[in-house]
């Protein structure tokens, strides 16, 4: 006998902590990588604000040389092991790649749990360095030898946390490739999936290959100290440039972990802000391939004043520029998306346009430290960090955000206030740039980065660097404020589709249920973004 | 308190769906790969950088127990793909006998590199050992690598031959059968690439004369 | 930008200058193209959207034009880039020698300094050896860099076209007190560089032991009066009961001209209770028993 | 929740018979012999018996792939994939052997 209830949503099904973090449910599983995330986040980002503290005038103000010294190397390990290369796949990779493909939840649920936990569990270790041993890291996120074996604090440690991640990231990027050719909704083929979905793709492609290799690289940083001898070690035939190799094949690699994803949420929100289908579907999917491949090959360009031969200069630096290309072409279509659309200007689309600003800053910063020349002199100065942190904050961290206000409403089946969301975006976009920008400018005049002190003449970059930290600070605690508050916000709950989008997210109840749908989701006629034929939905 | 009307979907994550868990495994073998292709980038750089050395130092392995070995190896291959053979066609007493062979030469393999290992370092060719402290230049580097090369493969032998219990056990009780035999093919992939990254670490330390 | 001082500087500039202004071009277009299309076809200008999937032709085009770009960007920074290898005839050859966190560079006449001199027009070829970890010579006015990688032999030259003194920062991490690597370049004519090359070196009348402590950087991490910098000050330390650190054990022992060998030579063996492990490294190589015996001579002295 | 529906997914599987098993073996215990004989025999060979040797060793890791696992019966994709992941194993070594080659 079969009893007819009403759907309940993923949030009340079962109740409890344990119902949480022992869940299998993706959608929940998505929620706990953000409440953790969102966590390292702010603890990395206090870190940020310390280190700023002790920019603002030379010498000393804060704390000591050694004490920057680790808390840059946190700053730097929580941020990118952390915070970016799991934030956007594994919050709304999670929870909306199953919806998008029009199915109930990814290849291997346990699995995804699994792939938290070693998260959970990696994070912990490297947290611990805090209080055990000699204290946390202190060299930098790259731990390049020799200095990484010579050190008395807890490398080894750090070491082994960024491995333990590495495997939960890999293993999510499994899962999603196995997802995503298995279980497609009928009628969905490769070429009618959602462009967050290619990018996920991608993604998940660099994760699984190209992860493996640090991982092994780390295991030699943790052999090398254990057994007291060293493998990278000149005095008995090793090659301390071999380290760097392995370190960037895969991290050169990472930095599209990072940033595709981002594209992909840029290329949902567009058509839903401007009302119509994206511009150039294909060239938008296949460049995230394009990148995916091509990233592969220019880990080099980190090493061009290592003393590598001319040879590999050369090749390193052109098949750098290359990667530009299938860059631009996202750009330009994304801009052309804009082209003849209806254009509902909301909070998430004001993200998206300092998205595309910030991160052309970005790539256009990347091209110049790609060129043979000015990365001779830009090389570990300010410049690169300037350069990353567009990049990283400036992009992925701007699409993370805008992601957070587009799917807001359909995970918490509410809306925040937009009214303050407004504000906080425009805090945010001041602060972040008189934040970042004056490092291009204290790079180009010759600043060494992981400088604990200054010469004089660099002082007024870094004051006005410091003053933007503080507006930055402000914007985003009144982001998030402003989310949390929307928990608890009285009035009308959104439908199921507030913004009119078009992806089978919005077909679905907000927030979705245990089974993500309570009717057979409907693709449109004409691939993804076809508002043409908008397949209707009743509440 | 579940929902009972309406529709199924027709995928789902939670369905048996055979062709997804060895997608899932084959995915996984090539992160292996990958793992061990740092180690042999590795290898490959030192080599170039110290030639003379490693060619010197090859002459210390045992090549008799390095092919012994490789044999060892070889013939756990056929067993465990034997046994997928034996379940496919129904016959589980034989599947497990097959993996049991398997498992047994697995055990073999990790005696003689117990043997291998101890020689060394009874030599003192370990990592921080005193004679691994005298050797010259490159060669501590070809034993340095040995070991984790060689250690990191036993690990992946030792995984799979509890892998591999866990089938014996499964297949004993039931719970693999011809219609539902995932478990037991990719325990089976495991071991081969177990096998196929032996098949280069052999040439590459023994060999190299 | 700060001032350019070497032959190589103009390369570098120009590759700069041809990729930032191509950057800002772009830039400026595309952000107006950008904010024009969200202002002109708002939802209360342009009600109804048209749905327009792409165009071969605009792909073309953009694809097209960026990878010419790119191209012309790499040439300015190959181009730009090329001098730095070639090192011309007859260039002054010295020698850098980075450690924990100090530079100093040896002349061809075998003297030992903490900054550099170098005659204005002339090629100078620098030898880069590291003698612990990584560090990188950045000269920012030359528009310089170069690791400085153990076990490796690197180099840089450069040819100075303006007259002045330079600074020289450590550009690659290598601990604690990285910020602190600095130096300087004087830039002179060569009259003058030959008078300072025929000028004896002022070390002359010191304590030997002090020479070498200051030529090997003892003195970054050592005080001589009592202050704990990196390492246990020099001060009053001979002769002194101090506790270290022995395999994990604490023992307590009095430091004699054996211990301050062993210290020397293998120091990682005995911590000094307080201090971390790791942070100084064996002179086994560098500093010879004699040398040794000058230190310790100079030690005893530091009452 | 869970194992509900019945598997679909490999309908029609090949079996491979216990001799095909025994050729392969055969076929390995050769190439192992052949590479042996050559390094312990041919030693003048010199730099060439490296590149046999692993030329053979690739022969081999190609038989057990194809065989022992089954990639001859499965969807072609397969393959491919196992050969994007091998070509980019190659231009990273490619790569960092310019770098070494040209020290
Ligand atoms: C999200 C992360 C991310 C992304 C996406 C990128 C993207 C790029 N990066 Fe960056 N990079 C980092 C993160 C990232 N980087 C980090 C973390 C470091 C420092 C690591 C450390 O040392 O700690 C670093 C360092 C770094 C270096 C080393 C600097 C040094 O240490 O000396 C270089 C050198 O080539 C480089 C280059 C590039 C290039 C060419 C791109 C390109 O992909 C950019 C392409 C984009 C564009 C070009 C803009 C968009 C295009 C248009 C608007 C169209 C018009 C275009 C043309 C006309 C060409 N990066
Ligand atoms: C996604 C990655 C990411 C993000 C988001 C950030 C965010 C920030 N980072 Fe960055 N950073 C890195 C990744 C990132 N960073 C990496 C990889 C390195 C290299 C490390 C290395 O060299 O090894 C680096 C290095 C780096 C340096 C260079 C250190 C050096 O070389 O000496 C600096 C210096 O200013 C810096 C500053 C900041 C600041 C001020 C923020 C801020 O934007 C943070 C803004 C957020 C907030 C302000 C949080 C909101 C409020 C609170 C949490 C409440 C507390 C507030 C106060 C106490 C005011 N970072
Ligand atoms: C990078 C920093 C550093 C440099 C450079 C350095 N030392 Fe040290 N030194 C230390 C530290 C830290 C200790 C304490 C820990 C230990 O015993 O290893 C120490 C301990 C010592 C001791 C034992 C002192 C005691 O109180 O027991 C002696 C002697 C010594 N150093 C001599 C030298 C000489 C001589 C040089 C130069 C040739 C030198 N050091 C260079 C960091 C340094
Ligand atoms: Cu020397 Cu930094
Ligand atoms: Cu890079």
């Amino acid at each position: 006998m079969t009893t007819v209830l009403p759907y309940v949503n993923f949030f009340q099904t079962k109740k409890g902590i344990f119902s949480w973090i022992f869940s299998v449910d993706h959608k929940r599983i998505a929620l706990l990588y953000l409440y953790s995330i969102l966590i390292f986040f702010l603890a990395g980002a206090t870190l940020g604000v310390l280190m700023r503290l002790e920019l603002l005038n030379p010498g000393k103000d804060i704390m000591e040389a050694q004490t920057y010294n680790q808390v840059f190397t946190m700053h730097g390990v929580i941020m990118i092991f952390l915070f970016i290369i799991p934030s956007i796949p594994a919050v709304f990779g999670n929870f909306f790649l199953p919806i998008l493909l029009g199915t109930d939840d990814v290849a291997f649920p346990r699995l995804n749990l699994l792939s938290w936990w070693i998260y959970i569990i990696g994070a912990l270790m490297a947290l611990s360095t805090l209080l055990f041993g000699d204290g946390p890291a202190d060299t930098g996120w790259t731990f390049y030898a020799p200095y990484s074996v010579k050190t008395g604090t807890n490398v080894t440690m750090s070491v082994l946390a960024a491995f333990v991640i590495g495997f939960s990231s890999i293993l999510t990027g499994l899962n999603f490739i196995v997802t995503i050719h298995r279980l497609r909704t009928p009628g969905m083929n490769f070429l009618r999936m959602p462009l967050f979905v290619w990018s996920l793709y991608a993604t998940s492609w660099i994760q699984l290959l190209a992860t493996p290799i640090i991982g092994i690289t780390l295991l030699m940083i943790v052999a090398e100290r254990v057994l007291g001898v060293g493998l990278f070690d000149p005095s008995i035939g090793g090659d301390p440039i071999l380290y760097q190799h392995l370190f960037w094949i895969y991290s050169h690699p990472a930095v599209y972990i990072m940033a595709l994803p981002a594209f992909g949420v840029v290329s949902e929100m567009l058509p839903t802000f401007a009302q119509r289908t994206i511009f150039g579907y294909k060239a938008i999917a296949f460049s995230s391939l394009a990148i995916a491949f091509v990233g592969y090959f220019i880990w080099g360009h980190h090493m061009f004043t290592a003393g590598m031969s001319g040879a590999a200069r050369f090749i390193f630096s052109i098949l750098t520029f290359l990667v530009a290309i299938p860059t631009a072409i996202k750009v330009f279509n994304w801009v052309a998306t804009l082209y003849k659309g209806s254009i509902n200007v909301q909070v998430p689309l004001l993200y998206v346009l300092a998205f595309i600003f910030q991160f052309m800053i970005g790539g256009f910063t990347g091209l110049v430290v790609g060129a043979l020349a000015s990365d001779i002199h830009l090389h570990d100065t300010y410049f690169v960090v300037g350069h990353f942190h567009y990049v990283m904050f400036g992009g992925t961290g701007f699409a993370f955000f805008g992601a957070l206000h587009y799917w807001y409403p359909k995970i918490w089946g509410k809306m925040y206030n937009k009214v303050v969301a407004n504000v906080a975006f425009v805090l945010l976009f001041i602060g972040f740039n008189t934040l970042y920008f004056p490092m291009l400018v204290v790079g180009l005049m010759g600043m060494p980065r992981r400088y604990y002190d200054y010469l004089p003449e660099f002082h007024l970059p870094n004051m006005i660097s410091t003053y933007g930290s503080w507006i930055l600070a402000t914007g985003i605690l009144l982001m998030v404020g402003n989310l949390i508050a929307g928990f608890y916000r009285k009035g009308p709950k959104v439908g199921r589709n507030p913004w009119n989008g078009i992806t089978l997210e919005w077909q679905t109840l907000s927030p979705p249920p245990l089974e993500n749908f309570d009717r057979m989701p409907q693709l449109p006629l004409n691939g993804p973004y076809d508002f043409e034929h908008k397949p209707e939905i009743k509440e | 308190m579940e929902h009972t009307t309406g529709f199924v979907l027709p995928n789902s994550g939670h369905n048996r769906d055979d062709e997804s868990s060895r997608m899932g495994m084959w995915l996984f073998l090539f992160t292996e790969l990958l793992l061990f292709g740092g180690l042999f980038i590795v290898y490959m750089v030192y080599r170039m950088l110290n030639h003379e050395a490693f060619l010197l130092s090859s002459f210390e392995l045992n090549v008799t127990m390095g092919t012994v070995n490789t044999v060892v190896l070889l013939v756990s291959s056929m067993t465990v793909a034997m046994s997928i053979t034996a379940v496919q066609r129904g016959n589980n007493a034989l599947s497990a006998k097959l993996l049991a062979i398997t498992l047994g030469l697995s055990l073999v393999f990790l005696v003689i590199k117990y043997f291998e290992w101890s020689a060394k370092i009874h030599h003192g060719l370990f990592p921080g050992m005193d004679l691994y402290k005298a050797l010259p230049k490159g060669e501590s580097l070809f034993f340095f690598l040995y070991f984790i090369m060689t250690g990191l493969h036993a690990l992946h032998i030792i995984i799979g031959a509890v892998l591999m219990g866990v089938t014996i056990y499964r297949t004993k009780k039931g719970l693999i059968n011809s219609d539902n035999y995932t478990l037991t093919e990719n325990t089976g992939l495991y071991w081969h690439l177990v096998d196929l990254i032996w098949i280069y670490l052999f040439p590459l330390f023994y060999l190299i004369h | 930008m700060t001032t350019s001082a070497s032959t190589f500087a103009q390369g570098v500039d120009l590759s700069l200058y041809v990729i930032v202004g191509i950057s800002l071009f772009f830039l400026v277009g595309i952000t107006f193209v950008m904010l024009y299309f969200v202002f002109r076809y708002n939802k209360k200008r342009n009600p109804v959207a048209s749905n327009i999937e792409g165009s071969h032709t605009m792909e073309i085009i953009w694809t097209a034009i960026p990878t010419i770009l790119v191209m012309v960007m790499f040439y300015f920074g190959w181009t730009g880039y090329k001098p730095l290898r070639t090192v011309p005839d007859g260039a002054i050859e010295l020698k850098a020698y980075g450690q924990m966190w100090k530079f100093s560079f040896e002349y061809p006449d075998g003297r030992i300094t903490d900054s550099l001199v170098v005659p204005i027009g002339k090629p100078v070829k620098v030898n880069l050896v590291s003698r612990d970890v990584l560090h990188s010579l950045f000269i920012p006015a030359f528009r310089m860099k170069e690791d400085m990688v153990p076990g490796k032999n690197n180099f840089l030259w450069f040819e100075a076209t303006q007259l002045g003194r330079y600074d020289i920062l450590c550009a690659e991490y290598c601990g604690q007190l990285h910020s602190y690597m600095l130096s300087s370049v004087t830039v002179v004519e060569q009259p003058e560089y030959e008078k300072w090359l025929a000028s004896a070196p002022s070390t002359a009348d010191e304590h030997p032991g002090l020479a070498l402590l200051k030529q090997n950087a003892c003195l970054t991490c050592h005080s001589q009066d009592g202050s704990k910098i990196i390492g246990p000050s020099f001060k009053g330390v001979f002769g002194k009961t101090e506790i270290v650190e022995t395999d994990g054990v604490e023992r307590s022992i009095v430091i004699d001209e054996e211990y301050i060998a062993r210290s020397i030579k293998n120091p990682n063996s005995d911590i000094v209770k307080g201090y971390m492990k790791g942070l100084m490294v064996s002179y086994e190589k560098v500093l010879n028993d004699e040398q040794i015996g000058h230190i310790t001579d100079y030690i005893k002295t530091l009452k | 929740m869970e194992n509900h529906k019945e598997n679909t997914s490999h309908p029609k599987v090949h079996i491979s018979s216990f001799r095909d098993h025994w050729s392969t073996l055969a076929t390995l215990l050769l190439l192992t012999a052949v590479t042996v004989v050559i390094s312990v025999f041919g030693a003048n060979l010199a730099a060439l018996s490296v590149a046999t040797a692993l030329l053979i060793a690739t022969v081999k890791v190609m038989v057990v792939a194809y065989y022992f696992m089954h990639l001859k019966y499965e969807k072609k994709i397969y393959t491919y994939l196992l050969l994007l992941v091998v070509l980019l194993f190659l231009a990273f070594t490619i790569l960092t052997a310019i770098e070494y080659y040209n020290r």
